[in-house]
């Protein structure tokens, strides 16, 4: 009967071969369509997962929180791992109640509902977002034993939306408007200063993040895109867009994210972020388990100044290397995956990657950055990241002189 | 030090530079697509809520820092520490000013922020952090008026309004610049013998420091310093 | 005290402008970074879901659901809403107990386990995969009022993996060695004959998949990815890559995956997805509903033989045709986003896309299938869709002569 | 009919055309990368369960019709019907020989399936549904036996051996082709006047068809046909 057959597994036939030639998912039915209309990783996974730096911050609602990139296997971020970044939690909002402001120094001011906003021309693009402070706590030494939390305050997704310009050619820009300042409506009410060149380029009023309504953790439901510029500035839950003649310069410009440099001077305004790359595959998350052999070392690479032109991966600490292949698609102001072939003789080795970008920048050293920037800078760490290998295959966050 | 007048014009002339529209023509006339709603004179100023250096929009009312000192007792020194000091790692706020450029900075209202109308931003639109822009207009006056005269910028007699916030001269009102003057580019594209290996040495290794959460299993809330 | 200040809420001072100038959500902190590791939609999201039609399969284990194509916004599909087809359902595979065999007229068979397929180098491409039962109901009649009934069961991802040509080198293909079988350990242990010409050219053994692990859904934890070629060929779950000399002429390629020509024959092996394009704005789920004016008319195009060259849009049931513009990267087998402005004038419409790709193939309307492929096909249907605009801004699914 | 010989030979001449590497050349040796393991060939046999035309693969045993009955009777007729005829939506497996060409085909294992192999090959790897790939090869032999005797393939005295299934002429071996003849392009990117306005009709409207689920809201488990 139905209940013997189901009890006489076939792998007792079968000993040799299975499991797991037929492993118990083999043999039963799972769970069907309507099971689960929205869908999650498997359980298997569940330690793929943002993490914070708990001393970094006394409160969880002022903090970030990194993305997972040794288990981010291309250029796209999942929605569920985009690295998050608070001043004041996340606000929960209701898209009925959503409403955008844009006012100042226009002909015409506007008030949408979300509805409205979606009504307008729209376009869609893969773009990093990237937090100036990615990197920060390895300004002075390699602190962090971990690639999610030395680069994870990054992520890339197909952004869809609006382009900003698209909305300030319908309020019509008065003659004496040079500044944009972009707020949002969580409970810091987060606004930065831009200027208008920038808003009337590439910026888009996005509420489409990879397939679906973009994340309340990215600005559910409209946040502003600026790419290549500091994450700060792409303003979540946007509430107004206000034009004037110069900037607010309000805090998030000065006391937060300017930099103080070691003169003593602090430097408000420095919005672009140059290129960077990482070696993601090995990283102390992911040593080389298969002792030696042939291991491909895999990465990303990312230009707040437009496309990756070329990506060199060194195996001696620098001393020598060699190019990488990008992987397409390799697109302005968005991740690019490299990879190289590597058969490693199972001796320690330091690795490294180095991008340039199509303006011809060379991602510099930590040492070089130290040398025009000083020792202790807060923002912009996009130095070459060294990751050493031990004999062992485990993998160390270290930097060489 | 340098008049105010002459430092806000300094500022103005990068913000100037800096911004503008450039070459921009409309790919549309305005209105164009014709959709949304023209907002009313009373929506756009509840929603236009920040303040530039010129102080425009501030609103009507006054404050002092004894005033600005109830408030603060009750609504911000859990937090902030009663002098302003900080506290379990919140901001601190008051002192600082002369060690920006030494190997400790203490940046505050007092010794970082360049304008006095940032504070009244800030506190209207953010603080209290557990009910942030709940205050009302003379109430942010006077929080912004204690943290003021807390830093000895002001008086204690300071009365702060719609027109003294603007004319106060911050500490660091010089300190600010608003262009990089650092150089961009900063390596070579070399390929070959780029560096002698005997010279590379290791400087740190993140292993050896203790800072790192576990990566594996649930997240870890350890705390600050473990 | 504290209290007394948040209770007293700005609104109450400025009711002219708030709600929502100023909403409960910023007047209150969020959550903080520790809240949710892994995140969600946002809640007033929740019916962006995966649907099924109860009607088309007697059980949800051999079913499909459907993509919620009016809700996403760009070429990429989010991995919560990536559609399903299972034939045994979805199966929970222990990565760690998973292994893939390949095996048959190789020189050197050879058992992988996850960690050593990962080894292999990489490659990252974003492909869609459509079940060619995509729009199966609508053959004989226009008959489900619904884009995600109607063209739901397509989606479209970064995939990372191992290119199958590399799996094939590494093994060492025997001369006599023209096809491979791909197997999967569901219960259905799915499986199709491939010829090893399409193998040998973009087939990818995929890990990844939009940023994370394959999802249960699509293939935990190994897929094989057909680019172009009918989704049941895209196996999920994968054991087993067999070579041989002729295909295995498994049910999947005869009872299932087979059409039954109106002269009786049955015609196996059809593989190639032809070019195809949807209206995804406005749709049966998104009417118009700010009366006449202006309107963004949106859509995806995709073909299997490569990229979109282009896609017209007709705002009169096919008499007249506009050339819509096609958003930024146009890649090959992938989804291509396309747009048209559109100033509606409040008066009933039939609108349509069509696409040609690069092959110069041109999208047929449903009059024009009908007389090719006759009047019941099951498979394969790529037909120019027609929406029916009423003067009351509802849409629904017709079908024209 | 066809000798089974010259169809199986006829199919064969598609398949060799279809399959095949083209003129690839490797791009590394065999064992490049040196990962994974070789597997033992008892490995490789408990893996390969595919039965191709050829019949090669399949395991020794056997089964007759009437060792099929009592199996099917209880394991597989709730679903399929005591005689085969299908039951609440699950497939139909005898039956529909002659109605391919008609208006209401019945597609089953004896009026489509081109090869008895399948049979085979798929009761053992799928069936029953609720247990797939569990049951012993004689079982298997004898469902296979059972399905072709329903369908009146094979007399009753079958007996279904790795032998004998691969030489079972299946009554749809000829209505199999394998290679699309249907026109690839069907139409003309014309621009203007494509059609005439005055000709157009609507043939069918989805809104009247009363078979849409509900689409907002949780998901509907409507039953077939509601
Ligand atoms: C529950 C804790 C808490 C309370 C109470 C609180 N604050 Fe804060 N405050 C913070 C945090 C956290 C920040 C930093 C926010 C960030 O980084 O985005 C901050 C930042 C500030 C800053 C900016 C500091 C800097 O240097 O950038 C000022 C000024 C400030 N608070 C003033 C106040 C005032 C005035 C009150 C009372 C009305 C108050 N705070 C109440 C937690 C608090
Ligand atoms: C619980 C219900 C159920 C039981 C019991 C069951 N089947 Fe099935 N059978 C199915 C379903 C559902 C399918 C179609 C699966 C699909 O579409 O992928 C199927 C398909 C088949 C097919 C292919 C039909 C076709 O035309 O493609 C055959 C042959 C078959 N079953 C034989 C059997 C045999 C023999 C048994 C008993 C050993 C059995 N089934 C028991 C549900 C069942
Ligand atoms: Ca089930
Ligand atoms: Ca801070
Ligand atoms: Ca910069
Ligand atoms: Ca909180
Ligand atoms: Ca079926
Ligand atoms: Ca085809
Ligand atoms: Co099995
Ligand atoms: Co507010």
């Amino acid at each position: 009967g139905a209940t013997a057959i189901a009890a006489s597994a076939r792998a007792a036939a079968q000993p040799a071969a299975a499991p797991p030639a037929d492993d118990s998912w083999s043999n039963a039915l799972g769970p069907g369509v309507d099971s689960r209309p929205y869908g999650r990783p498997s359980r298997f996974e569940k330690d793929v997962v943002r993490r914070y730096v708990p001393w970094l911050s006394p409160t969880r609602d002022a903090d970030a929180s990194f993305t997972p990139l040794q288990d981010q296997p291309g250029i796209i971020t999942s929605n569920g791992l985009f690295f998050e970044r608070y001043h004041a939690g996340r606000p929960t909002i209701d898209p009925d109640r959503y409403r955008l402001m844009i006012s100042g120094l226009v002909r015409k001011p506007l008030l949408l509902t979300l509805d409205q906003l979606m009504r307008f021309p729209s376009v869609s693009r893969i773009h990093f977002i990237e937090c100036p402070a990615n990197g920060a706590t390895e300004w002075p030494a390699a602190q962090l034993n971990s690639l999610q939390l030395t680069h994870g305050m990054v992520g890339c997704a197909l952004w869809t939306g609006v382009k900003l310009s698209t909305l300030l050619d319908e309020v019509g820009l008065l003659p004496e408007a040079k500044w944009l300042l972009a707020s949002g409506s969580d409970g810091a009410h987060m606004d930065r200063s831009l200027p208008l060149e920038k808003c009337l380029d590439d910026c888009i009023v996005a509420y489409g993040q990879n397939g679906e309504a973009i994340r309340p953790e990215q600005g559910y439901p409209v946040r502003l895109v600026v790419p290549g510029w500091q994450g700060n500035v792409n303003i979540k839950w946007l509430r107004q867009l206000q034009l004037g003649k110069t900037p607010w310069i309000t805090r998030e410009e000065t006391s937060e994210y300017s930099e103080l440099l070691p003169s003593g001077k602090a430097l408000g305004f420095t919005w672009v972020m140059d290129a960077k790359s990482v070696i993601t595959f090995p990283c102390p998350e992911k040593p080389l388990t298969g002792g030696p052999g042939f291991y491909e070392i895999r990465g990303l690479a990312w230009s707040g100044r437009g496309r990756i032109k070329q990506v060199d991966v060194s195996l001696d600490g620098g001393v020598n290397y060699r190019r990488a292949k990008l992987d397409e698609p390799v697109l302005s102001k968005c991740l690019t995956r490299f990879t190289l072939p590597w058969r490693w003789d199972g001796k320690p080795a330091l690795i490294q990657s180095r991008v340039t970008d199509e303006t011809g920048y060379v991602q510099p050293t930590i040492a070089q950055k130290h040398k025009f920037w000083g020792n202790d800078p807060v923002y912009e760490n996009n130095s070459i990241q060294t990751w050493q290998i031990l004999a062992s295959g485990a993998v160390n966050n270290v930097q060489i002189s | 030090g340098t008049p105010v007048a002459s430092t806000q014009a300094q500022d103005r002339a990068v913000w100037n530079a800096e911004g503008g529209a450039g070459h921009y023509k409309p790919a549309k006339p305005v209105g164009y697509y014709a959709i949304g709603t023209t907002p009313t004179p009373a929506e756009i100023a509840g929603w236009t809520i920040a303040i530039p250096p010129s102080g425009a929009g501030l609103p009507a009312g006054q404050g002092t820092a004894a005033q600005g000192e109830t408030i603060y007792a009750s609504n911000c020194a859990m937090c902030h520490g009663t002098f302003g000091q900080g506290k379990n790692g919140y901001p601190q706020l008051v002192g600082g000013v002369g060690s920006l450029a030494s190997s400790a900075p203490a940046k505050t209202v007092g010794s970082y922020w360049p304008y006095a109308t940032t504070v009244w931003d800030y506190i209207n639109r953010a603080m209290p952090f557990y009910a942030p822009h709940t205050l009302k207009p003379d109430q942010v006056y006077a929080l912004t008026a204690y943290l003021l005269n807390m830093n000895g910028i002001v008086h204690s007699g300071f009365v702060a309004d719609a027109t003294t916030l603007p004319a106060v001269k911050m500490p660091n009102r010089d300190g600010f610049i608003w262009k990089d003057p650092r150089p961009v580019t900063h390596n070579a594209a070399c390929m070959t013998q780029c560096a002698n290996p005997v010279t590379i040495k290791i400087t740190s290794n993140a292993a050896s420091m203790n800072l790192t959460p576990r990566l594996t299993g649930p997240v870890d809330h350890m705390k600050p310093g473990k």
